[in-house]
């Protein structure tokens, strides 16, 4: 439980130093019922809701620092998510972070990639179990990360040369 | 001549003697792992499951033999036949009775442990010919346990040739008086060590003919099914009565050895009939132990060797040694 | 020293204890069930492949051909198939086909059937080495000596004659609507 | 770890365990280089029996997701079962009546204490003992027995619905699970003495697949392999759902971080599950087992959703993004097994073979829960 009180009043911190190239960050932004996508920063949910009680989101280039300042805080790392935002014609990769020493807490950073160009930076020298999960979602759904060591065919045949999470994909 | 027709009839009981065994030891087995485990075993084929061993052998002499294409197929070929051969052999030298002996060697002993050394070389044969990579580690697996046990079962087997002074199975069996305390394992006036010893043997014997928990060889939970992996039909078949066969010469040379073979635990009627016994109790002693333990590794069991039975063995050794300049 | 001798007694009294337990097993009475020779009783939730209740009262099924059952199904493993009959209340059901080789026996079908026509069966003694055998068509497997024939409604039959003779009159009208009838049983089938 | 191990000099060899292997406990394959019998490297190879649950859940309904849940990990079926309700209840504000939360409750840890049954049993056989398993099988019959009562299946559960559970229990149910408690209780001693306490088992298992509590933060290791690892994790008591908080039970944890930990853990866990169970049934109210106003076509609102509920092998969680319609945009499943091996890659390292194996059944995994 130690742990848990800096990570709370870190968070926020830590976000706000990473958004400033994006502008003002705006902790507390209302929940998005609106069309216009969500802007960078972090947004408190409500657990009982959502299952989560932090929620960030930031630039691609930005998830490494947020998983090396997570791990420091004793994170784990428990999946990685891709979906296919076709229409934004954009990518978002989900990680979802967990805290098992302790008091629970669970923080969601979230990153939009382009759709055209899907590169995001890997997080498997932190978390090595990001490997599988990263390498999962590139399989299903085409999203490259960038610095991985094995991006391979995993699940599907070796041969497989579509990405059957995708929106587009037609079997 | 009539050391011929003598010698012919011998054969021919040990044939019958070692068929029915290698069936019905099968059938045994399996009707026991079902007991032990809160099931029923073989049923449905005859009274009691008592086909099934003819069925199970009509089954795998029926069925083709492939030889798989990496196989070196002279070795793979002669492998089954390899390990079953000494271990028909060796009946010979065993003495079901004070007068039912196939032959009596004055060297028994010897060629038993020479020849039952011969399962290990056509494990390995096998395990190499066969060309799979699992067998071949099951086949170097085996050797080099055999390798370690033959030691403690050799020093404990030197015992029982000091205290006889014979190397003679008869004579050694001979030697144990008709009563329980003469036999060797309770031998105490030879050394205080004797059941330890026979404890030892027995543990030796496990060993030897690769049963659980030192089945290291055939190991299915890691080695699928080690050296007989790539066997199918009477290779397989082969393989499995040589198991049997050892497990009989084992059980005979552990009773012959220290049970005191065909003598009567009180003076009564010795004869062939107790010499069954105490091997068929010692062969379900065998089973029982299959269906009870887990397996050991390689290292656990070099560490038994090595760390208890040669250190035992050769204690025992010197007791004996001294026991008998003492006394 | 003591450690090692310790170490082999206790070892050894684990193994002795060990081969108490199993010969304690030995002795106890087999708990197998002779599978072929005597079986189980059903417990009366047990979920076997679909099949259309029986009412009492009518002595047929409830099945009102809705295709709620169809709609919900995951795998899409059931297939009705009902027509318009004259003088009948409703659609009347020709044949309902499940294939149970896709069937998940998730309970969907069931929950959805407003009319509780269709309940899970206790038959669990299916085997078959033929695919084709797992495509039941439940409406024989309810009446396999023959379906009976639905019940004429006298008053409906006489209303549904005069209608007819009122849409005679309009020619273009009924011929369309026969038209659309038609290909939809045949969508059916 | 042998210098063997770590030589350059030295010949090795590739040794395929798997696809169809007796340790693997189904369809997975390592690919192992090995150096005598020492592994150099070994990768799992995954994918034998994917089967796509993620694209199944984006193009059926939520209700029609359910057969599903029951497919994923097929040994602890109704813990899937739960986590889905739960997601899509979550999602949708539904409550759910008491009495289904407890029935929801009984039968999951019913089902876990079927799981740990059979993975105990397998693991010993895994080493070679092949008694225990049918002993083990033996009273896990008595539970599908109980839980085919109410659920009508025996391993492909398809039990809860959105606001409670298919039907209710019975007094036959109560009688038979209590009944089976009772008979339960006194086995797992007889399984200590059995096999626990055998010297050939502690050999085989004491000090081997160490893995620390850091490798399983990294590797998102949950369950019995993190409670093994000495971290006191547990998502019924952490991140308490259904009744969880109500009911009284330990969370056993062992700090040896070896194989002998987590199966130590499991089997205290099944003496906890029976605990929970019985202090359930004492606690069981009266009243209807499905809340009132459960639309019948689910629209969730936009947004996503998470929930994590203890499966038998560690934290499943679910994550879904709804766009509002009847069907999910996104479903990702996140199943403990995918994790926990994730990790036998770099703690094999160096390892016998024979210990990789020991170490690769005391995690436990389900390979059709794994490839999804």
């Amino acid at each position: 439980m130690p742990a848990e009180q800096p990570q709370e009043a870190a968070a926020p911190v830590e976000v706000q130093a990473e958004g400033e190239g994006e502008g003002k960050p705006k902790p507390k932004a209302k929940k998005e019922e609106d069309a216009p996508p969500r802007k960078n920063g972090l947004i408190e949910t409500e657990y009982a809701k959502r299952g989560a009680h932090l929620d960030v989101q930031i630039n691609p280039d930005q998830v490494v620092s947020a998983a090396e300042f997570l791990d420091g805080e004793g994170m784990t790392l428990e999946m990685v998510t891709g979906v296919d935002w076709i229409k934004e014609n954009q990518f978002e990769v989900i990680y979802d972070y967990s805290y098992t020493g302790g008091q629970l807490l669970r923080v969601v950073v979230r990153a939009r990639v382009d759709r055209n160009k899907p590169d995001i930076a890997t997080v498997c020298h932190i978390f090595g179990g990001a490997n599988w999960h990263e390498r999962e979602t590139w399989e299903l759904l085409g999203i490259n990360f960038v610095g991985h060591p094995q991006l391979e065919h995993f699940l599907l045949p070796e041969d497989a040369d579509f990405f059957p999470l995708r929106k587009d994909f037609k079997p | 001549m009539n050391e011929l027709i003598r010698l012919l009839a011998y054969m021919l009981g040990i044939a019958a003697f070692l068929g029915l065994n290698l069936a019905y030891l099968g059938w045994v087995e399996r009707k026991g792992a079902g007991h032990f485990q809160r099931r029923t075993g073989p049923k449905e084929v005859g009274p009691y499951g008592l086909l099934q061993p003819l069925a199970d052998g009509l089954k795998l002499m029926s069925k083709q033999l492939v030889v798989p294409t990496n196989a070196d197929r002279p070795l793979y070929m002669c492998a089954p036949i390899l390990i079953m051969v000494p271990s028909v052999l060796l009946f010979v030298a065993i003495p079901f009775g004070e007068h039912l002996v196939p032959r009596e060697f004055n060297f028994g002993l010897i060629m038993m442990f020479a020849f039952a050394s011969m399962a290990g070389l056509s494990i390995l044969i096998g395990g190499w010919g066969s060309g799979n990579k699992y067998s071949l580690i099951a086949g170097t697996r085996a050797v080099s346990q055999n390798v370690a046990y033959e030691i403690p079962m050799l020093i404990t087997a030197i015992n029982i040739v000091l205290i006889t002074g014979s190397l003679d199975l008869n004579e050694i069996v001979r030697q144990q008086g008709s009563y329980i305390w003469n036999w060797n394992v309770f031998r105490l006036d030879k050394s205080i060590l004797m059941p330890v010893s026979f404890l030892v043997f027995f543990i030796c014997s496990l060993a030897e003919t690769n049963r659980t928990p030192f089945d290291l060889g055939e190991c299915e939970g890691e080695l699928v099914a080690g050296y007989h992996t790539e066997y199918g039909g009477m290779g397989f078949g082969l393989f499995m009565m040589a198991e049997y066969a050892n497990l009989v010469i084992g059980c005979s040379l552990t009773t012959v050895l220290f049970l005191g073979g065909w003598q009567c635990p009180f003076g009564l009627f010795p004869g062939p009939h107790w010499f069954l016994l105490k091997m068929y109790f010692l062969i379900w002693c065998f089973v029982w132990i299959r269906w009870t333990y887990p397996r050991t590794t390689f290292w656990g069991l070099l560490n038994l060797s090595w760390k208890y039975l040669i250190p035992f063995s050769l204690v025992n050794l010197l007791l004996t040694a001294l026991f008998i300049k003492v006394f | 020293m003591s450690g090692y001798f310790k170490e082999i007694i206790t070892g050894l009294k684990s193994l002795a204890i060990g081969l108490q337990i199993t010969n304690k097993e030995f002795f106890t009475k087999p708990i197998t069930l002779q599978y072929p020779h005597e079986s189980v009783k059903m417990t009366p939730r047990y979920r076997g492949h679909i099949e259309l209740v029986k009412d009492p009262q009518t002595g047929t099924h409830r099945c009102i051909a809705c295709g709620m059952c169809e709609k919900g199904c995951p795998t899409g493993c059931i297939t009705v198939q009902a027509e318009k009959r004259e003088g009948v209340k409703g659609k009347v059901l020709t044949a309902y086909i499940l294939n149970f080789t896709t069937c998940s026996l998730c309970g969907q079908c069931v929950e959805n059937c407003k009319p509780e026509a269709i309940n899970f069966s206790n038959e669990y003694n299916l085997a078959s080495t033929r695919r084709e055998d797992y495509i039941f068509n439940l409406l024989q497997k309810l009446h396999p000596e023959g379906v009976p024939e639905p019940e004429i409604d006298p008053e409906l039959l006489k209303k549904e004659r005069e209608k007819k003779e009122a849409a005679k009159k309009e020619p273009a009208k009924k011929a369309a609507a026969k038209e659309g009838g038609e290909s939809k049983a045949e969508e059916k089938s | 770890m042998s210098s063997l191990a770590q030589s350059q000099l030295r010949e090795t060899f590739e040794l395929n365990i798997g696809p169809q292997h007796p340790a693997t406990h189904g369809v997975l394959r390592i690919k192992v280089v090995m150096d005598g019998e020492y592994i150099v490297r070994a990768e799992p190879i995954l994918g034998y029996i994917h089967r796509m649950h993620e694209k199944m859940g984006e193009n059926r309904t939520w209700n029609q997701f359910w057969p599903n849940m029951g497919r994923l990990d097929y040994l602890s079926a109704i813990a899937y079962n739960h986590c889905y309700a739960c997601l899509v209840e979550r999602a949708m504000g539904i409550e759910v009546p008491e009495r289904a939360e407890y029935i929801r409750v009984i039968t999951a840890e019913l089902n876990r204490i079927q799981s740990h049954l059979l993975g105990f049993g397998a693991y010993i056989m895994d080493l070679g003992g092949f008694t225990p398993l049918m002993y083990a099988m033996d009273e896990r019959e008595q539970i599908l027995d109980l839980l085919e009562s109410v659920t009508g299946s025996r391993l492909t559960y398809c039990y809860f619905r959105f606001g409670g559970v298919y039907n209710d229990i019975d007094d036959d149910f109560i009688t038979g699970t209590r009944a089976f408690i009772k008979r339960f209780r006194p086995q797992i001693p007889m399984y200590h003495k059995l096999v626990t306490g055998n010297v050939i088992l502690m050999d085989r298992l004491n000090g081997v697949g160490p893995i620390s509590a850091d490798l399983c933060r990294k590797y998102g290791a949950t369950g019995p392999v993190l409670r093994g690892s000495g971290v006191n994790f547990d998502v019924r008591r952490n991140e308490p759902y259904g009744v969880y908080p109500e009911l009284d039970f330990d969370i056993p944890v062992y700090h040896e971080c070896d194989s002998m930990a987590r199966y130590m853990v499991r089997m205290d866990e099944m003496v906890q599950s029976c605990r929970i169970i019985e202090n359930a049934l004492n606690k069981l109210p009266e009243g209807p087992v499905m809340a009132e106003k459960v639309p019948k076509a689910l629209k969730p609102p936009k947004g996503d959703f998470h929930f994590a509920v203890e499966a038998a092998r560690g934290t499943f969680s679910m994550r879904t993004v709804s766009d509002g319609t009847n069907t999910s945009y996104r479903m990702r499943l996140r199943s403990p097994t995918y994790s926990n091996v994730s990790l036998f890659e770099e703690a094999s390292r160096g390892m016998l073979l024979s210990d990789a194996l020991a170490f690769l059944g005391s995690l436990d995994p389900v390979i059709p829960e794994m490839d999804r």
